[in-house]
């Protein structure tokens, strides 16, 4: 076993540096910075270091897949706190599965705007009453006079504030079986038959929104794939998702937070991280995020080269959310009573123990989004261990 | 023996649901968490007529003349509501009242109580135990601050915890000041309320019985909102998997959700009846009954938090909204383990007392 | 509320602790102990202490029901180290079953040496195979010339090792319904077409018995009910066994021996009582040790009082399944290096700590036996919750 | 960047995975556990001949000049398959040979270890560290007794841990006398062992870094020994769960059960990286190696404890049996937990290793 990268990689992060030094030195605010960092993503795709899955003449990079320099990408724009990729459901859903399944007409059009981060995307997938059954969408659309007729109501959607367009989910074939009368579709949300709504989460914030539909219409030609498809163009499109959730880093980050406020909390007049009985939590969580870091180990090792890591991948998730549920209740026992005082609203929030509320609230958002742990466990269970499937689960 | 409810207990719970049904609606919930009032003088007003405040003191007082088992359970129906208002502090201060020796001070005050008139608010800190209150006091006035008091700016009284464990009743007004705090438990709003040189009404000494089975009875109260709120997370919860299909079938027929909800009403049901000999125990003055208060506060409190926690998982995606108003009950179960000292050090508590009783 | 038991209760309590003081005086040893037991019952049962439910025909005592009476007697004979019932299968489940099903001849004939414990009754329900899906038995019952020729295997039998008789649920209706083709036979097991053997169990002991049948046999009239409704009449003798499961004076007295471990057992040169860490699991444990002792009290005096006490009866055995698995995985805890050491055979076990590795195991049987956790789950949810059920657990 | 296994290290695994069906088959396994013997010599033959003992011993040593990750990954194919003998002492004394610094020594008894015919095993008490080390030694011999000594009675080297945490190879014979010691893990059974004045063939310095390399080494081979008995009771589980059936259907296909089996599966498969990384980090001498030993030995025998115990009740009835063979499983994984420390112990450690980095 070796951690390294190797050699080839140390010399693609040394030209990397090298491009970061003398590329990314931005002086400037407001529009003036804006400006710059589009620019700057320009010559970064130029160099091949953004959108390096998309072919140059959607303004990709084109570059072979190599999951070590995208690491070494990762890292070093971190390290100079260098913008990335614009990011969000158009870039890492959209953009895929227009690739694979997208008109040339539609690359052409959506694509670049998309990578520039002029297009933000909302996912139209979720309705109310949906849940784990997407294929349960009630959304209708009908085809008049050359455009889809759109009615019905999406929920859910992140980045609902900015989005401009949306690719949806929309029942198109009201006579076909659930799973076939679904059709992929995209429309601009700037129209009147488009109202948008945030959703007020329990933390008192609102990270999603909800889209209402009434007559909201879209060119005949926005759809992806065909007709009554949808269903399993979506299919394509959460692969992608899934593969994105989940990173080492992050966890280790907030394990790491979450000791710093056992230090900073007194218990019974002495720091919380001096009680044994606190101790020994924060060192059960710890086996658990060292045992998330290796297995996400793994998998990067895998990708590198190119074989199968197997069941660890369909764990993933559950594992975030499980040790997330842990951290939760630790950081919930460390706070005592400073638990009754609600943060401030985002952006203001203080440095105060009290932000810890919003993990605490947060952890349980994790076990939403995304796909219960119920539907996770199933997930393990029948495609990891290959128990026969549920039959009152099948739709 | 008895240790279940009489048809008086269970009518006492029927008539206070039915009141709070209406007073404290979904709308007027809402409304309240949506603002930043501590108090809610309607619903209230309704509490009041029912003459919960006085329900365990003496009939001779004025009371209802029951004891904390009632007390209890009329504030496990206030929990369920999610109920605004000091309930718990005012139950006390009427207790405390009806105890104190001054039949001038019972005079000018008691009944004002009992009816709820007179709003009456505990500002305790959250230490585990009277001894580690810290409010200064030379038995005239008092100084000192006393953070997450309840319904701080609706209180005629306050039943202040004072230095070494004893209590002091001040009444608000001169040399009392109220600042609000930002509050978790959004359903009972909190702030910080600061002393200086306040004048007290009444004392009660340091250590006293008294403090200290108020105390203890305290602890069993916030015990039994919490069990209330646990018990509306899990009708909820149970509700939902009821009406909500998935895959054509109601999702309450799939065995992980049905083993999730069935393992929420164990934790549930099972606490009641501890939560009931905890408040008999005190009401009889049993040897172990600062044990079961102990035991029950940090027994109870854990299952609400663990029972919001799974309700929310339960629901999904709609349980995570504010609109839907689960976390009003999530907040307050957070609300009602930290106050009064956590599960944790109660637990330490009992462990002690145990050791001292010699088992 | 009122934990007292009356002035009425206490008046029988004193007469009870009168006749215990005269009549319960043992001084033998061996059989003459045993026949000076053998006519205490019988003086306790003229006096109605013991056997009240079983009418004075059939060697019962014929007591109304009363719950604090039948308490202060448990409470009485055990403060005297009295004996009580001959206990078991046969006066827990197969008398009620005979008294509510059976014909008057199997009354006269098998009720009284059941009670004097002359004839020790083993449970045959269980085969290779059947887990909870108890109607899915296979031994086969075959009328011929007069008796009943049985082919098959029973499993789990407790008493295995002494039972003289066992009642079996028998596929008699090869071609009826699944649960419809089961009788409730009856039958001797000192024959010669009958083979026992224990079943070793992971603790190394053996507490159960399976039984083969090869052409064993038993006369006609020794089924209980008519053919093929042994499986309703089953379900009555599993109701009478569930009441008696779950003891919170059992549960109370094995928390304290935990509590004396953790004295006993020295951690890091202290004993583990003083480490919070392991009295914060203490307590944890405590909190549900008390929460079923008080569920217990409410299911106890709604008893008296002849009202349903509701959901918590559904929950008692989960309850000390449970609370078994947190005690087992605390005594590991504390056991340390003491886990390696097997204690001795039963009968021989020492005093040391290594004998609660037999708890540790035996918490895992707990949760086997009467009912697997899943069930009972399944039985909260849908008795106590009237959640749906799920149609595929059905048969 | 090599994280996942090479197809060397696959196949090393998987051959010793098909010697082991042969020679630890059940009929072999179950007569073991059932007899009083803590040795099995054929089994032991055949993993001696495929050149286990010295398989992280250089190669100029007569090893096959692999590393520890090689070594946990043999381990863990024994764990899974209930192996007897003490593979693990063989192991770390066949290193401790060939990194000692006397030719005599080495010349004396380095092949005989790495070859399997001198069986070695440790004689470390259970301490969380070598400090804890307990026996006497003047350098030239030792004096006192340590329990739980594995497969003692064949062993004809003691690799014995010495006051202050150094490390002091003894010779079976003179001065050393074993007293059989009835074992919870019947499958690797325990033994007493007094040494009176035993005779030292070759002394550790106390604190030394071969010591504390050797004993953070052998913290991963017993976390590897429990990973690959969690991944036999995860098998077992998930074979039956297909095959038994119940109401007509197979039982895995009920999402309770299923989804116990899954978490079974999450316990053990994310464990995986976290094993491999603790080997790799001595392998490597990584700053953090003695943490991840630590963490790796508490967390990764916790989740064993835990598999072990959801196997037996994913098998209801035929589980809870002494034949069907979990419980041997069952005792190893408690056996595994118990060995050098419990948990508690080393996340102690490793959380005192964590403050003193600074973090």
């Amino acid at each position: 076993m070796d951690l390294s990268y190797g050699a080839e990689a140390e010399v693609f992060r040394a030209q990397l540096r090298d491009f970061l030094a003398q590329r990314w030195r931005p002086a400037d605010k407001g529009q003036a910075l804006k400006d710059y960092i589009r620019a700057f993503r320009r010559d970064a795709v130029e160099q091949g270091y953004l959108y390096r899955g998309v072919p140059q003449q959607y303004g990709g990079s084109e570059q072979p897949v190599d999951v070590i320099r995208a690491q070494v990408i990762r890292e070093e724009f971190a390290r100079a706190r260098a913008p990335m990729e614009v990011g969000g459901n158009g870039t890492n859903m959209l953009v895929p599965t227009l690739l694979e399944c997208g008109t040339e007409e539609q690359k052409e059009r959506f694509i670049r705007p998309t990578l520039e981060g002029d297009y933000v995307w909302g996912q139209g997938y979720s309705e109310p009453g949906t849940g784990s059954d997407l294929a349960s969408v009630r959304t209708k659309g009908e085809l008049r006079d050359g455009e889809w007729v759109i009615n019905g109501q999406k929920i859910w959607t992140s980045q609902g504030r900015d989005a401009t367009h949306m690719f949806a989910l929309i029942r198109t074939e009201p006579a076909a079986a659930k799973h076939a009368g679904i059709s992929y579709l995209l429309l601009d949300l700037k129209q009147p038959g488009v109202t948008r709504r945030p959703i007020r989460q329990m933390t008192g914030e609102s990270g999603f929104y909800e889209f209402f539909f009434d007559n909201a219409t879209t060119p005949a030609d926005w759809i992806v794939g065909e007709r009554g498809k949808g269903w399993i163009i979506s299919r394509t499109t959460l692969k992608h998702e899934r593969a994105s959730i989940g990173s080492a880093d992050g966890l280790g980050f907030q394990f790491s937070k979450l000791v710093e406020l056992a230090k900073e909390i007194h218990i019974d007049g002495e720091p919380a991280i001096l009680k044994p009985a606190i101790r020994q939590a924060l060192g059960r969580v710890e086996g658990w995020v060292l045992a998330h870091r290796y297995s996400s180990y793994r998998i990067f090792s895998c990708a590198a080269a190119n074989e199968e890591p197997g069941n660890i991948t369909l764990m993933m998730k559950l594992l975030v959310t499980e040790i997330g549920h842990d951290m939760a209740l630790l950081a919930q026992e460390l706070l005592g009573e400073n638990i009754l005082l609600e943060p401030g609203p985002a952006g203001t929030r203080g440095r105060g123990p009290e932000k810890w509320l919003d993990q605490i609230m947060g952890s349980l958002g994790n076990s939403i989004a995304g796909g219960t742990t119920n539907i996770q466990r199933n997930i393990i269970g029948e495609r990891g261990l290959g128990l026969p499937r549920d039959p009152g689960m099948r739709a | 023996m008895q240790f279940h409810l009489s048809e008086e207990q269970l009518a006492i719970q029927d008539s206070l649901r039915g009141t709070l049904a209406e007073t404290v609606n979904r709308d007027v919930l809402h409304a309240l968490v949506d603002s930043e009032d501590d108090f809610h003088p309607a619903s209230w007003r309704s509490l009041c007529e029912l003459g919960l405040m006085g329900i365990a003191v003496a009939e001779e007082a004025g009371g209802a003349g029951l004891g904390l088992v009632d007390a209890a359970l009329a504030v496990e129906v206030a929990g369920e509501a999610g109920a605004p208002g000091p309930l718990v502090g005012q139950m006390l201060t009427a207790i405390a009242l009806s105890r104190c020796d001054s039949s001038a001070v019972r005079e000018q005050y008691l009944d004002g109580v009992v009816a709820g008139d007179s709003v009456a608010t505990l500002a305790w800190n959250n230490a585990p135990e009277p001894g580690g209150w810290e409010v200064a006091t030379d038995g005239v006035t008092v100084t000192g601050t006393v953070r997450f008091v309840q319904a701080a700016h609706a209180a005629k009284l306050f039943l202040v915890g004072t230095v070494g464990g004893g209590m002091a009743l001040v009444a608000a007004g001169e040399g009392v000041e109220i600042t609000a705090q930002p509050s978790t438990d959004r359903s009972r709003k909190m702030a910080a309320v600061t002393f200086a040189n306040a004048p007290v009404v009444h004392a009660f000494d340091a250590g006293s019985p008294t403090v200290n089975w108020l105390f203890n009875a305290a602890l069993v109260l916030f015990a039994a909102d919490a069990f209330g709120g646990a018990e509306r997370c899990l009708e909820m919860s149970v509700s939902y998997a009821k009406e909500r299909e998935q895959f054509g079938h109601p999702i309450g027929q799939f065995q992980a959700l049905k083993h999730q909800l069935a393992t929420m009403a164990l934790e549930v049901e099972s606490a009641r009846g501890l939560l009931w000999y905890a408040a008999y125990a005190l009401d009889s003055n049993l040897p172990d009954a600062q044990h079961a208060a102990a035991m029950a506060k940090a027994h109870i409190s854990d299952r609400a938090v663990s029972v919001a926690r799974a309700a929310v998982a339960a629901h999904g995606g709609i349980g995570y909204t504010w609109e839907y108003g689960l976390n009003i009950w999530f907040r307050r179960a957070a609300a009602n383990a930290a106050l009064l000292g956590s599960a944790a050090q109660h637990r330490e508590r009992a462990a002690q007392m145990r050791e001292s009783a010699g088992a």
